[in-house]
């Protein structure tokens, strides 16, 4: 028997099963990268001293990828907002353009890892590399992760769209929910992490 | 597509193309204010400001908070809740530590 | 009610507070689940099927639970602004003077207690981690001025009573907690941080010795002939041809045990270890002379002498009553992280100190 | 009804026909095959859990005596031949599952035997801190979690709120294998070098990242169980959100529905703090960084090689802030059946469901605000402190009120005193036990004595023994038939009550003397050194004495248990006369569950409503009635 309101939502709560889903699951993404926060302002107030990130860290490629993010964000948007007009083509172009600017993101962290990695600079140098490495890593891995799925619906999952369109635009409004998630973490990562 | 569609179509494009734009502007600005380096509180106090402004941006209108349904709100605002005991409670008992 | 809770002897000024709230508690619970239990038992007894055949659709009427609930809600506001905020504030805000106290450190590691005196001058000497070594545990530099006259020793916290007495508390490896039953103090030990704890201990370990003085049993522990090899016999074994295998007190080996097996004896009894309880009156033996004086440890042949004089249940105390127990779990070493806590008069303590301080400067 | 039922069923050999073996019990997302392979392979761990208490109650009692192999080896040997030969003439499961114990015997021999960490067959303290950690991260991450939560959850909620599924039947699937893994790995890191983990289930740091290698694949697997709870607590709130039957208001959900909604949000909210902490932990101890290690930390002399500044009590806030919540995860699905066996066997309306269900929901919210009363003796001052117990005192309203309810709904009930009847009532006293001594400890001057002595160990083991377990035992009995078609044995169910009972409170009010004595826990020779213990020295062989027998009858509910799945007697479509959605489907419910979904016209628990016949009127019935209410507040 099929499962009600995967596509229309659900009249008294106004919400599709998936979308639902998904703001429960940043919920909890909250509270991970919440407690990775706490941890970094537990361990910076109580140390006798702590670095400044501008100090250690390289804050105009730390700028070039808040760019690119945010960019990517506004792109991944109007993937969306194509399909809400049915413009395949131009949805195909957006979301295109959305994995590549999370290619770039990557392509300029793993400089940044490497320039460090290159000065003998690992996460055990000390707590605030640790912190640094251990919340930029995991951001890291939630870019990959969205690129997974973005790379699937703009290739072999935008199939649906021929079938079931509605459906295929709930998806992709739904991916870009976690995209925005993301790029919303590093916004308060970058002044945290590079600018304090 | 039909009119109706593309008229608010264009109204959206023309909220994102705004909302990218401030979002542009706002880094600069907290950028340009890491290289004053202001004391740290004051310093912490600008950057989180403006990030929350950025994030809210974000929030309200690339996911569409603005307009989404009460049931979210609910969830959000538990979640947040639980946030900032997370941030605050294990600071609150690091600096009320027995001390002689 | 404290003895029916089975509180140990407290023997700190402050305990007497903490277990007359742990008593408090204790009737409260009591009165609740009796409460409860009476309007259980009674409604699953009357309300059974073969008694109500049919169930009354609204049940209870009446609002009475409100007020209990609102009464638990009360009587628990009352305990911690009458009990626990007041009690818990004397324990970590109220600290005596360190003039008027006697100020110790203690380091916990894997699996000791280490306690640092600042000596004379009443200052603590440097420590380095890089000093750390068997012979100096706490890597006391002895080069500072400061530490010249420091006392050191290894689980042996020994303190004059009736004198407020601050610890310092710290870890050099991983958390550890610092619990003295009798004096009702209980701290973890934190690598990193240092937590003062305070007390003030109000009997001396005679005193305390003399409080826990009760008819000890020293009969012997019954095992399996298996089980009895490098033991002590108890009694005396004898084979069928009536020849002694084993005398009381003599020592059971592989042959003895293989001669008891033929004898087809397979259980026998062996001297257990009583020399952690000293005996608290002195004995003496048919003739007069002292089997055990006062204070005197029960070791394996005193206990044999007694039972020989058939004597199986002798006055006696535990020789060192006050222990510090690790109450936190710190590796595999952590069930026997014991260390000894000794309350001494005024007088005996500063000997002691003396003595200590003698031995530094040879 | 009656020919619905029969449309269902031959839906339901068409759907069998439809799916292979694989695709039908292996990689189902049905949610009920899923609950199932949750619950067996919950019930498994269960008793692994037990049985390594088992064996370190045998050191407990007779500290550094050798410890006879073969009846520890015995015991779930017995039960896997034994379950091979009801499985000869029966299902491949049964035979499955013995396979499974055989398989637990082998892993208890390979302990027993292993002479590095049991030389002559000596548990070495390094074995017994082990067998603890894992005893308590197995009961509670792999045992009675994903029992109370996976299975129950998973079978019951879509049925009881009238849905044909999960809302997200695929991730339903995931989160059980990946909830299997984790237990994979949890039993892999039982054969490294050093044994599993041993720095207790709490993994206070620095210890844990000075552990050996168990303890990684401790971290790993917990990672692996925290995601399969986060992706299990989405699906359950979406599914209850989202696909409650027409006319399922909130307040008409059985109570266990809301216990299920609640317990999905503490998991949600409450686990990603310990996965950053895992994720941390395991940095700490592969690549070194200091998030836990403190500067100067010297070990057996030596300087450690991290960099420190790092704060272990990092570690325990990021701990308890899903080990409280957790406990509290523990404790509502158990309420939650009981609330169902109860308002079923008093034929009557639960008293107070209303305020029963806001107490459920303050209790969850306040649930993540307490956790540092297990962080008293750390070093807190007066303010923080005061906050901390006024919490913990607050939180303890709910609980209160929601028992009180459940006391109360026993008047004027007409009480069946059925297998899974009693188990739910025997819980009442036992949580009341368990949830009262909770208070001495939630106040920080009474926590000085008491603080991690044996009585922190009574007071959670009355709540999570003899309470959550009775409770997962009630339900066992209650939705067998509901599952199987058929009832599991009165007698042999009375005999393993009684039993269990007895032997649980044998084991565990003693605990409570030996607290306030003063004998702290995880001690590895019971606490024979101190001299402050020697008193109660004598009550760690009743309590061992307790726990085997606790152990023998616990065969009474496992053969009763496989037996009754093919020869138990026949039960009826209804056999328990009951109210809610699960039982207006068939027995077993088809893939999809309902044929039309059903409609509610009223609240959960019409048992007993004036001016009708017969006195249960389920939730889907049509027919005016003089109180639609669910009933009076
Ligand atoms: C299901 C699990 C569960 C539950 C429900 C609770 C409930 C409570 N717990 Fe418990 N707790 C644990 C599991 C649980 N706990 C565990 C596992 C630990 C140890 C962790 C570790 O260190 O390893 C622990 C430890 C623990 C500590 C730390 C102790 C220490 O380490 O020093 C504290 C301190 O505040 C505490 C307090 C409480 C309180 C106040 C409640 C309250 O919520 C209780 C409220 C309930 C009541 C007040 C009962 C009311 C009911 C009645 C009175 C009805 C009676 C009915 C009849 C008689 C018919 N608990
Ligand atoms: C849910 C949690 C839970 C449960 C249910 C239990 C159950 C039991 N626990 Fe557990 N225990 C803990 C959680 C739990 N424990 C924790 C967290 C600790 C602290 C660990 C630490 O120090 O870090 C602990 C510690 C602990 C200690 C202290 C060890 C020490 O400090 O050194 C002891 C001592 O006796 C003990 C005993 C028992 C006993 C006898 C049971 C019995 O009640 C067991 C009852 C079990 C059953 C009745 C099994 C039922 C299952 C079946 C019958 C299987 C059926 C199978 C099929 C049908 C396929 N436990
Ligand atoms: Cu030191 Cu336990
Ligand atoms: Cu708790």
């Amino acid at each position: 028997m099929q499962i009600p309101y995967t596509v229309t939502a659900r009249p008294d709560t106004g919400v599709y099963n998936a979308k639902l889903g998904v703001w429960l699951f940043l919920a909890s993404e909250v509270m991970l990268f919440g407690a990775l926060f706490s941890s970094y302002i537990l361990l910076r107030v109580g140390a006798p001293t702590w670095p400044h990130g501008y100090e250690l860290l390289n804050v105009p490629l730390a700028t070039f990828n808040t760019v690119v993010l945010i960019t990517s964000s506004i792109t991944m948007v109007m993937s969306w907002a194509s399909l809400m007009v049915k413009d395949f083509r131009k949805y195909r172009i957006y979301m295109g353009s959305t994995f590549l600017l999370g290619l770039v993101f990557l392509i300029v962290k793993a400089f940044e890892y490497g320039a460090k990695f290159g000065l003998g600079i690992y996460p055990a140098e000390n707590t605030f590399y640790a912190i640094y490495f251990t919340l930029t890593g995991l951001h890291g891995l939630h870019v990959v992760g969205g690129m997974i799925v973005n790379a699937y619906f703009w290739g072999p999952g935008s199939k649906m769209w021929h079938t079931d369109p509605v459906r295929f635009t709930n998806r992709v409004e739904v991916a870009g929910l976690y995209w925005h998630f993301v790029d919303l973490v590093w916004i308060f990562l970058f002044p945290s992490l590079y600018l304090l | 597509m039909d009119q109706t569609q593309t008229i608010d179509f264009k109204k959206h494009v023309r909220t994102y193309i705004a909302v990218f734009v401030a979002l542009m502007a706002l880094t600069v600005v907290t950028v340009a204010v890491s290289y004053l380096h202001l004391p740290i509180t004051a310093a912490v106090v600008v950057a989180l400001i403006i990030a929350g402004v950025k994030g809210s941006l974000v929030a309200s209108y690339f996911m569409h908070l603005i307009s989404e349904r009460k049931l979210i709100y609910w969830t959000l605002a538990l979640t947040f809740i639980f946030f900032l005991a997370l941030m605050l409670l294990p600071l609150g008992s690091e600096s009320d530590k027995i001390v002689n | 009610m404290q003895q029916w809770l089975g509180m140990p002897i407290d023997a700190a000024a402050h305990g007497a507070e903490i277990d007359q709230m742990t008593v408090v508690m204790h009737w409260i619970m009591l009165i609740l689940f009796i409460g409860w239990g009476l309007f259980f038992t009674y409604a699953i007894i009357r309300f059974r099927r073969t008694k109500s055949v049919r169930a009354d659709y609204a049940g209870v009427k009446s609002h009475f639970s409100s007020y209990v609930e609102g009464a638990v809600a009360v009587v628990e506001a009352i305990l911690i602004i009458g009990f626990a905020v007041p009690l818990w504030a004397k324990r970590v805000n109220a600290f005596p003077p360190e003039g008027e106290s006697t100020v110790v450190r203690v380091v916990a590691e894997q699996f000791a207690w280490n306690a640092h005196y600042p000596g004379a001058d009443g200052v603590f000497g440097k420590t380095d981690i890089k000093l750390v070594s068997a012979e100096n545990p706490l890597g006391l530099d002895r080069s500072d001025p400061a530490a010249k006259d420091d006392i050191t020793t290894i689980n042996q916290l020994t303190l004059p009573v009736n004198k407020p007495v601050i610890v310092y508390l710290s870890s050099k490896d991983v958390i550890h907690s610092f619990g003295i039953t009798y004096l009702r103090v209980k701290q973890d030990a934190i690598p990193g941080e240092q937590i003062p704890v305070w007390f003030t201990p109000t009997k001396t370990n005679e005193q305390i010795r003399e409080e826990l003085t009760k008819p000890y049993s020293i009969k012997g522990q019954t095992v399996s002939v298996g089980r009895a090899v490098n033991r002590l016999a108890f009694f005396e074994y004898k084979d069928k041809s009536g020849e002694v295998i084993v005398t009381a007190g003599g020592f059971i080996g592989e042959p003895e045990v293989q001669k008891l097996m033929e004898a087809g004896i397979d259980e026998v009894v062996v001297t257990k270890d009583h020399s952690t309880m000293v005996a608290m009156q002195e004995y003496k033996d048919a003739d007069g002379n002292i089997v055990v004086e006062k204070g005197g440890r029960l070791s394996d042949d005193v206990v044999l002498k007694l039972v020989a004089m058939g004597i199986t249940e002798v006055l006696a105390a535990p020789d060192t009553p006050l222990e510090i127990a690790c109450a936190q779990l710190c590796g595999l070493g952590h069930y026997r992280m014991r260390g000894f806590v000794t309350i001494q008069t005024e007088e005996q303590y500063k000997a002691w100190l003396a003595e200590e301080a003698s031995y530094l400067t040879q | 009804m009656a020919n619905v039922a029969t449309a269902h069923h031959d839906t339901a050999h068409h759907q069998e026909e439809e799916l292979g073996f694989w695709r039908k019990y292996v990689f189902s997302i049905d949610h009920k095959v899923i609950g199932l392979q949750y619950m067996f392979t919950a019930l498994v761990f269960l008793f692994l859990g037990f049985t390594l208490m088992m064996l370190m109650r045998w050191q407990l009692a007779y500290p550094g005596e050798p410890l006879p192999g073969e009846i520890f080896i015995g015991l779930p040997a017995v039960i896997g031949v034994a379950l091979l030969l009801i499985g000869r003439w029966q299902r491949k499961l049964t035979s499955l599952i013995g396979m499974i114990f055989l398989g637990l015997a082998g892993l208890v021999w390979y302990m027993v035997t292993d002479e590095v960490l049991m030389p002559g067959g000596v548990m070495l303290p390094e074995l017994y801190n082990s067998f603890g950690a894992m005893h308590g991260t197995i009961m509670v991450f792999l045992g009675v979690v994903p029992l109370a939560v996976g299975a129950f959850g998973n079978y019951l909620v879509p049925l009881q709120i009238g849905a044909p599924d999960m809302a997200f039947p695929k991730l339903n699937a995931t989160s059980y294998w990946s909830y299997f893994l984790g237990g994979v790995t949890m039993l892999v890191s039982f054969f490294v070098p050093g044994g599993a983990a041993n720095s207790g289930w709490t993994s206070y740091a620095p210890l844990s990242v000075i552990a050996t290698q168990g303890q990684t694949l401790w971290l790993i697997g917990m990672i692996f169980l925290i995601t399969s709870s986060l992706l299990g607590s989405v699906n359950f709130i979406v599914t209850i959100i989202q696909l409650r039957a027409a006319g399922m208001t909130f307040m008409r959900l059985p109570f266990f529905v809301w216990a299920q909604f609640i317990t999905s949000f503490l998991l949600l909210l409450a686990f990603p703090p310990l996965e950053a902490a895992g994720i941390m932990q395991l940095l700490d101890r592969v690549v070194g960084t200091s998030f836990f290690m403190p500067s100067g930390l010297v070990v057996s002399g030596q300087a450690l090689p991290y960099a420190g500044g790092g704060s272990p009590l990092l570690w325990q806030h990021l701990f308890w802030f899903l080990a409280h919540p957790e406990v509290y995860v523990l404790i509502l699905p158990a309420m939650g059946i009981v609330a169902e066996v109860i308002a079923n066997n008093t034929r009557k309306p639960l008293w107070g469901y209303k305020s029963m269900v806001y107490a459920a929901i303050f209790l969850g919210f306040m649930s993540f605000i307490v956790w540092a009363h297990h962080m008293f003796m750390t070093g807190m001052g007066t303010v923080i402190s005061t906050f901390f117990q006024t919490t913990t005192m607050i939180i303890s309203i709910p609980s209160v009120i929601i028992l009180t309810a459940l006391v109360i709904s026993l008047w004027g009930g007409s009480i069946r005193f059925s297998v899974p009847m009693l188990f739910a009532l025997a819980f009442l006293p036992m949580f009341g036990i368990g949830g009262l001594t909770g208070l001495p400890l939630g106040l920080a001057p009474t926590d000085i004595h008491l603080h991690d002595t044996y009585y922190v160990i009574g007071h959670f083991h009355y709540v999570v023994a003899p309470g959550t377990i009775f409770a997962l035992f009630a339900g066992l009995y209650y939705w067998f038939p509901k599952v199987t078609g058929r009832q599991m044995n009165e007698t042999l169910g009375r005999i393993h009550f009684i039993g269990s009972f007895i032997c649980m409170n044998v084991i565990f009010m003693p605990m409570f003397i030996q607290g306030l004595a003063g004998v702290s826990r995880r001690l590895y020779d019971g606490g024979a050194q101190y001299s402050h213990a020697q008193g109660v020295l004598y009550l760690n062989e009743v309590m061992s004495v307790g726990a085997w027998a606790l152990g023998v009858f616990q065969l009474f509910f496992i053969f009763n248990f496989f037996w009754s799945i093919k020869k138990g007697k026949e039960a009826k479509e209804n056999p328990w006369d009951a109210t809610t959605l699960e039982w207006a489907t068939p027995t077993p419910p088809p893939h999809g569950n309902f044929l039309t979904l059903p409609e509610v016209h009223r609240g959960p628990y019409e048992y007993s409503v004036p001016g009708h016949d017969r006195d249960f009127v389920p939730q889907h019935v049509d027919g005016q009635l003089r109180s639609t209410k669910t009933q009076k507040v």
